[in-house]
């Protein structure tokens, strides 16, 4: 049973806020996420190494130490609970004995942790999309497949709280559609394949997660919109392209949620928002926190409506003071204490606008996340119920909002930023409203030496 | 009548439409091929460059004019043989095993093609071994390894080292680059160069081309 | 001519908040500090590496690189300026011509990024203390001295804003006052040599800095009080008397500023608040921005009173986004951003307290950081103009404080503190108000292997 | 009368007062001075470092309970031969060359003197002869360096060099700490050890002497 979204979870803007939601989810360590407090959401990775059966057992320690180092920091700084996120680099997805190996190490860390000084942790294992290893990628059979659910269904079982993906269906297109920025292009790959994609994978994690006590949380179009920030950051395209892939990524993120995922949204979702008022349900977000896993325009505004904050990744690797995943838990305790401080006097609706008034006239990217401006495109998102629809419709009215606020002069913008938002307008207006019409149009165009129609459903 | 100059701020526009009538014209008139390709296309692609390391051009830009330069050099290839044209040197370029990301690579790969160098994409998760039959197929000047995450960087290394071993490793140049890759750890694992960006991976081969 | 501090520089609490001052300073390139902004003031170091004449070119390479990159990152977040903070570590000043180079790097790169960006950028060139190389230390004079005086000198003739310190006279005494947790031998060092050697030393560098168009700003009493919080995170000392030296270090930071310092106070001086109550002068802090280079319980706490707001000190390694030094930029300027919106809107006492509210319940020694606090003990260090009581006088009143907040049950407490300030309260009371009398007493005490005597003026 | 186990809590309480009158009595009493020392002062400091570690003691607390037992070891030591005296092993500790931090390497001196070792004290600022020097005067089973910046830490690597080439390496274990100090980094200098803390690099030390 798909779920339906055709009206916002949200009346009064002044409810939209981090730390709770209409649609909290408790963990089995009792933390209410979207509850009314904002908790760190911290990730980790190894340091240089390569990965084999030698090496396996040196990378399980340096797990076990970061592990062991965040829970004593936060322990000592008295977090309310911590969610833990075990974010798989391939080897550990495509070797799944590694991956469960690890997701045990990080269960186990997290139970004496609870003994030991008293603290709640959850746990997010994000298991990486490996049916990309194909190229072109298969996307619903072969080994790649089997093996990543070996590692979601085993994860579910030995405990962890939720299972997410940064799932991958449309990238091998997307990714040209980005370097040219290609907006038409773009949108075909999120809102025909990247949608259709969604609906098959998040089927199948839905059905795990369910069958083994466990929260299906939700996707990131990471791969999508990040790449897209990260190349706007190094001026690489235009930050007006970048801003309208986030919103246009919206309905495909969505998707998750029809087929049933409760949140936390991925961390770094930054289409969380959108999910947040069209769902109701909690989400994850990051921002200055994560600047040491991407630099982005959105450092702060990122917060104002986050349910837990995350840096994201950092490697095992000495700092100063500590080793870096501890000083990275640090910072994010102390963002959240600022949040929640807030939120006990009542202040969290000011403090929320600070987050915002910091960023979002400063850059395009960070425009298109104030709760006013996710309302109000959210609430024409959810007028339709076609996803390929919604992400057209995504794209057209950021770029309408973005024309009138550069020409209302209330965001910074790049000179060249007019003629691409004129260049994306005409190209969104020459996309039919049927997606298999688009479909049509498009095969002319489409590198099919990079994807396979069938595993998307389409001939 | 159309100057080599209009030929050069025709591939810095990225005017795809017009390129073609344009070196046409040129041709029509005698102009040398190799001096159209020298003095007009790869003059332009030679403005190009510094305005993209400068961030006053944006990659799909440079893409345009890139394709714009390929378009005219469509024109003019039939007429010179083969050996004439103009190649810097030859590079083969491959994201390392287990490693996926190709943005990065790919944007290098579009730099120096357009800086009139010939490159061999060998793609993403390539193997050490791939590698060196690659060394052994293409003979390139410049072998360059693209790596993103932080546990297939050592496969440069690995690579490296069996390069070494086949006794490739003295008839070409190496170099490295990808997010988690330093200057200091190129110099660890013996590479001959990195790089943080395309642009300057560009002067990087110039400068060994020229070594 | 040495300034007399005998009434504090603020009557209302409410104007006693970060950005703002009543005796701003203004750099070179017009940025106001205290003026109302909290501007971002970096930090950075080298990765591990030998210092030798073959070496010295690489890493002014790696100091170049650095500065670069931070500023260009800074002119991407449109940061309103950035103060630049160079400390040397030892090699740089014991060979002044390095540190001078490198200023002078630091120097010129500064001037290209605001000819580039219209970036605004100032220097506070901080040189090691040399002189304990010597052991016991030599203060006054001998080629530890004179080469310190040098690089101070060259670099101020170069052009830095600011020159500052991290003087270490007392230290040898008070180290080891520190492990021992001996509160009477800690305000010795502290308020007999520290506050002695101040005078001296501060003497000189404000005559320096007058010579050169450039301003002595300030010192930190890092090595007293840092070390200390450092100790009391790693759970070797009590916390509490971590929070009693922070204050008792006051006294001995006023000196530099009766001396003629006029800010901003050092980054890692803890203490600055309270010199910024009774001097009206704008100070530097650090907090969760720092936690690459130390853990603390004042990651929020500290930013309450900032007018500039650092990361302490970072290597140049490579994270996952960016070069370190560069994540540190970005996460700066962010901080800098919130606290500044909020001074946009009138709300900077509102934002000010909830920094406050994030820790101090949490930790005594953030709470010995919180405004009412620090006004109401600065209120009585004015009355006298003796350093030395002065110290005393410190550590007696946050004893007193500290007891009320923890009998009141308004900080969380260790259940061994109440113990350790019995004690403490029972060894301050044990001390003269008298410098000359204390020394007498000590004298059978103290380790005279390890410090001389007429160093300090004593006999 | 005393017992045993009231020297130990002495130890563990740091009543240095007391602790004389204490062994005092078990002497008279004719108790084997060794016993004394083993199973009444050491006994003592064996229960204090698990409660330190564990953060249930603090520093100050622990070097009390140090002075408690020396207090009592000086009762004892004429009583019994030099090298009755039970040591664990003999460690040579300083901090190196340009480096002037010395509370951490002061606290591990304490701590494991504490536990039965011999140390000898090099002080700060140590170059790479004097290591040398002292292990040649002292012969120690144990070197230990310590630095906190990062700009001393290279110094470790070329002390342990200079050790090699004086003929001297094999002869020693050689551990190494400090705030910028990794596994990693002991690994490749080719230090024998690394630990992160006082406690834990006594039971590193414990490990190579029984190893
Ligand atoms: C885009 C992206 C992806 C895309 C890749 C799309 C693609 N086709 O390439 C997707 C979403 C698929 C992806 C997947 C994954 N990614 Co990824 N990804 C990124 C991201 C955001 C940007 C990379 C990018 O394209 N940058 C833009 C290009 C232009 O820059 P560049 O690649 O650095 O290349 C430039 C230079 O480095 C240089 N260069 C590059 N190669 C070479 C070679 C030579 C010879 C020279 C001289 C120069 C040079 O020139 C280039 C042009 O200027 C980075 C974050 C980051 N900060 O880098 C993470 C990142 C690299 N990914 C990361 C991770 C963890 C993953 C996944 C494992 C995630 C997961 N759990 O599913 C998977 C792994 C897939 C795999 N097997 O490789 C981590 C790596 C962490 C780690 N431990 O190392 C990063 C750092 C993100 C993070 N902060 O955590 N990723
Ligand atoms: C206290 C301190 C000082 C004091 C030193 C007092 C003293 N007598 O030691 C003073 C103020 C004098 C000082 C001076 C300087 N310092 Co200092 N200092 C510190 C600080 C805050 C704490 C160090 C400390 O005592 N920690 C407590 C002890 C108990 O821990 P520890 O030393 O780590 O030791 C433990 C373990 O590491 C281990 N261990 C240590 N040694 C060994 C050895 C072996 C064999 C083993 C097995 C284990 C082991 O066991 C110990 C006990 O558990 C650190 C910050 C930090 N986070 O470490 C900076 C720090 C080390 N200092 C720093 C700097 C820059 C300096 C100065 C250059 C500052 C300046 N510009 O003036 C000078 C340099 C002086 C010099 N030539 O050495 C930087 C180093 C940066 C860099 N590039 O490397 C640091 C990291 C601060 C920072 N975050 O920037 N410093
Ligand atoms: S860029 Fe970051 S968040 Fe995105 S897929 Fe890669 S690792 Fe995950
Ligand atoms: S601890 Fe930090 S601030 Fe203090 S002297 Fe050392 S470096 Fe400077
Ligand atoms: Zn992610
Ligand atoms: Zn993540
Ligand atoms: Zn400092």
């Amino acid at each position: 049973m798909v779920k339906k979204f055709n009206q916002l979870a949200y009346s009064n803007l002044d409810d939209f806020v981090y730390g709770s939601c209409p649609n909290p989810v408790t963990t089995k360590s009792g933390m209410v996420i979207g509850g009314g407090t904002v908790y760190p959401e911290i990730n980790f990775t190894l340091p240089g190494m390569d990965i084999n059966d030698t090496t396996i057992k040196k990378a399980c320690t340096i797990y076990s130490n970061i592990i062991d180092g965040v829970l004593k920091r936060a322990a000592e700084l008295y977090a309310p609970g911590v969610l833990v996120e075990f974010e798989t680099v391939p080897d550990f997805t495509e070797n799944p004995k590694y991956g469960i190996e690890v997701n045990r190490i990080l269960l186990n860390s997290m139970k004496e942790a609870s003994e030991k000084y008293g603290l709640k942790s959850a746990i997010r294992t994000t298991p990486n999309d490996l049916r990309e290893f194909s190229r072109p990628p298969i996307m619903r059979h072969g080994k790649y497949w089997d093996t990543m659910l070996e590692l979601f269904e085993q994860c579910a079982k030995d405990g962890s709280d939720f299972i997410s993906i940064e799932s991958t269906g449309g990238k091998e297109i997307h990714d040209g559609a980005l370097v040219k920025a290609d907006i038409r292009t773009a949108i075909f790959a999120l809102g025909v394949l990247g949608v259709t994609d969604m609906e098959f994978l998040w089927k199948h994690l839905v059905g795990i997660a369910k069958a083994n006590n466990c929260y299906p949380a939700g996707d990131s179009a990471c791969g999508f919109a990040n790449t897209a920030m990260v190349l706007a950051e190094k001026g690489f395209i235009p930050h007006v392209f970048a801003a309208v892939i986030r919103v246009a990524a919206v309905p495909r993120g969505l998707v998750a949620f029809e087929q049933g995922c409760v949140g936390p949204g991925k961390d770094c979702a930054y289409e969380g928002p959108y999910i947040k008022a069209i769902t109701g349900l909690p989400i994850g977000m990051e921002g200055k926190s994560a600047a040491g896993a991407h630099l982005s325009p959105i450092g702060n505004i990122a917060a104002a409506l986050a349910d837990t904050w995350s840096n994201e990744s950092i490697q095992q690797v000495k700092l100063l003071s500590e080793m870096a995943p501890v000083v990275a838990m640090e910072q994010l305790i102390y963002d959240c204490r600022l949040m929640n401080a807030a939120t006990k006097k009542g202040q969290q609706v000011m403090f929320r606008d600070l987050l915002v008034d910091s960023d979002a006239a400063l850059d395009v990217q960070a425009y298109v996340l104030r709760p006013d401006v996710v309302m109000r495109i959210s609430a024409e998102l959810v007028k339709t119920q076609d996803n390929f629809l919604r992400t057209k419709i995504a794209a057209k009215l950021t770029v309408q909002e973005l024309k009138k606020a550069i020409n209302e002069g209330i965001v910074k913008s790049d000179r060249r930023d007019m003629k691409w938002l004129d260049k994306m307008d005409k190209a969104i207006d020459s996309i039919p409203d049927d997606a298999g019409e688009f479909y049509e149009q498009m095969k002319s165009e489409l590198d099919m030496t990079k994807f396979i129609p069938s595993e998307y459903g389409l001939k | 009548m159309a100057t080599l100059n209009d030929v050069s701020q025709c591939v810095l526009d990225g005017e795809l439409d017009e390129v073609k009538a344009l070196v046409q014209q040129l041709i029509d008139a005698g102009i040398d091929p190799i001096t159209i390709i020298n003095d007009g296309l790869i003059a332009g692609m030679n403005i190009v460059a510094p305005l993209f390391k400068s961030g006053e051009m944006f990659v799909p830009e440079v893409m345009e004019s890139a394709d714009t330069m390929n378009e005219g050099m469509k024109l003019l290839k039939p007429l010179i043989t083969d050996g004439d044209i103009p190649s810097k040197g030859k590079i083969i370029i491959g994201t390392v095993n287990g490693d996926l990301h190709d943005i990065g690579k790919n944007l290098l790969i579009m730099m120096m093609e357009s800086r009139g160098y010939t490159v061999v994409d060998l793609g993403v998760d390539i193997k050490e071994e791939a590698f060196v039959a690659a060394v052994k197929e293409h003979k390139p000047d410049i072998v360059g390894m693209s790596s993103l995450l932080t546990t297939t960087m050592m496969k440069m290394d690995s690579t490296i080292k069996q390069l070494t071993k086949e006794g490739l490793r003295d008839q070409i140049k190496i170099i490295i680059g990808g997010a988690p890759i330093t200057q200091e750890f190129a110099e660890d694992i013996g590479a001959d160069g990195y790089s943080e960006d395309a642009s300057t991976a560009v002067e990087l081969c110039d400068r060994m081309m020229t070594a």
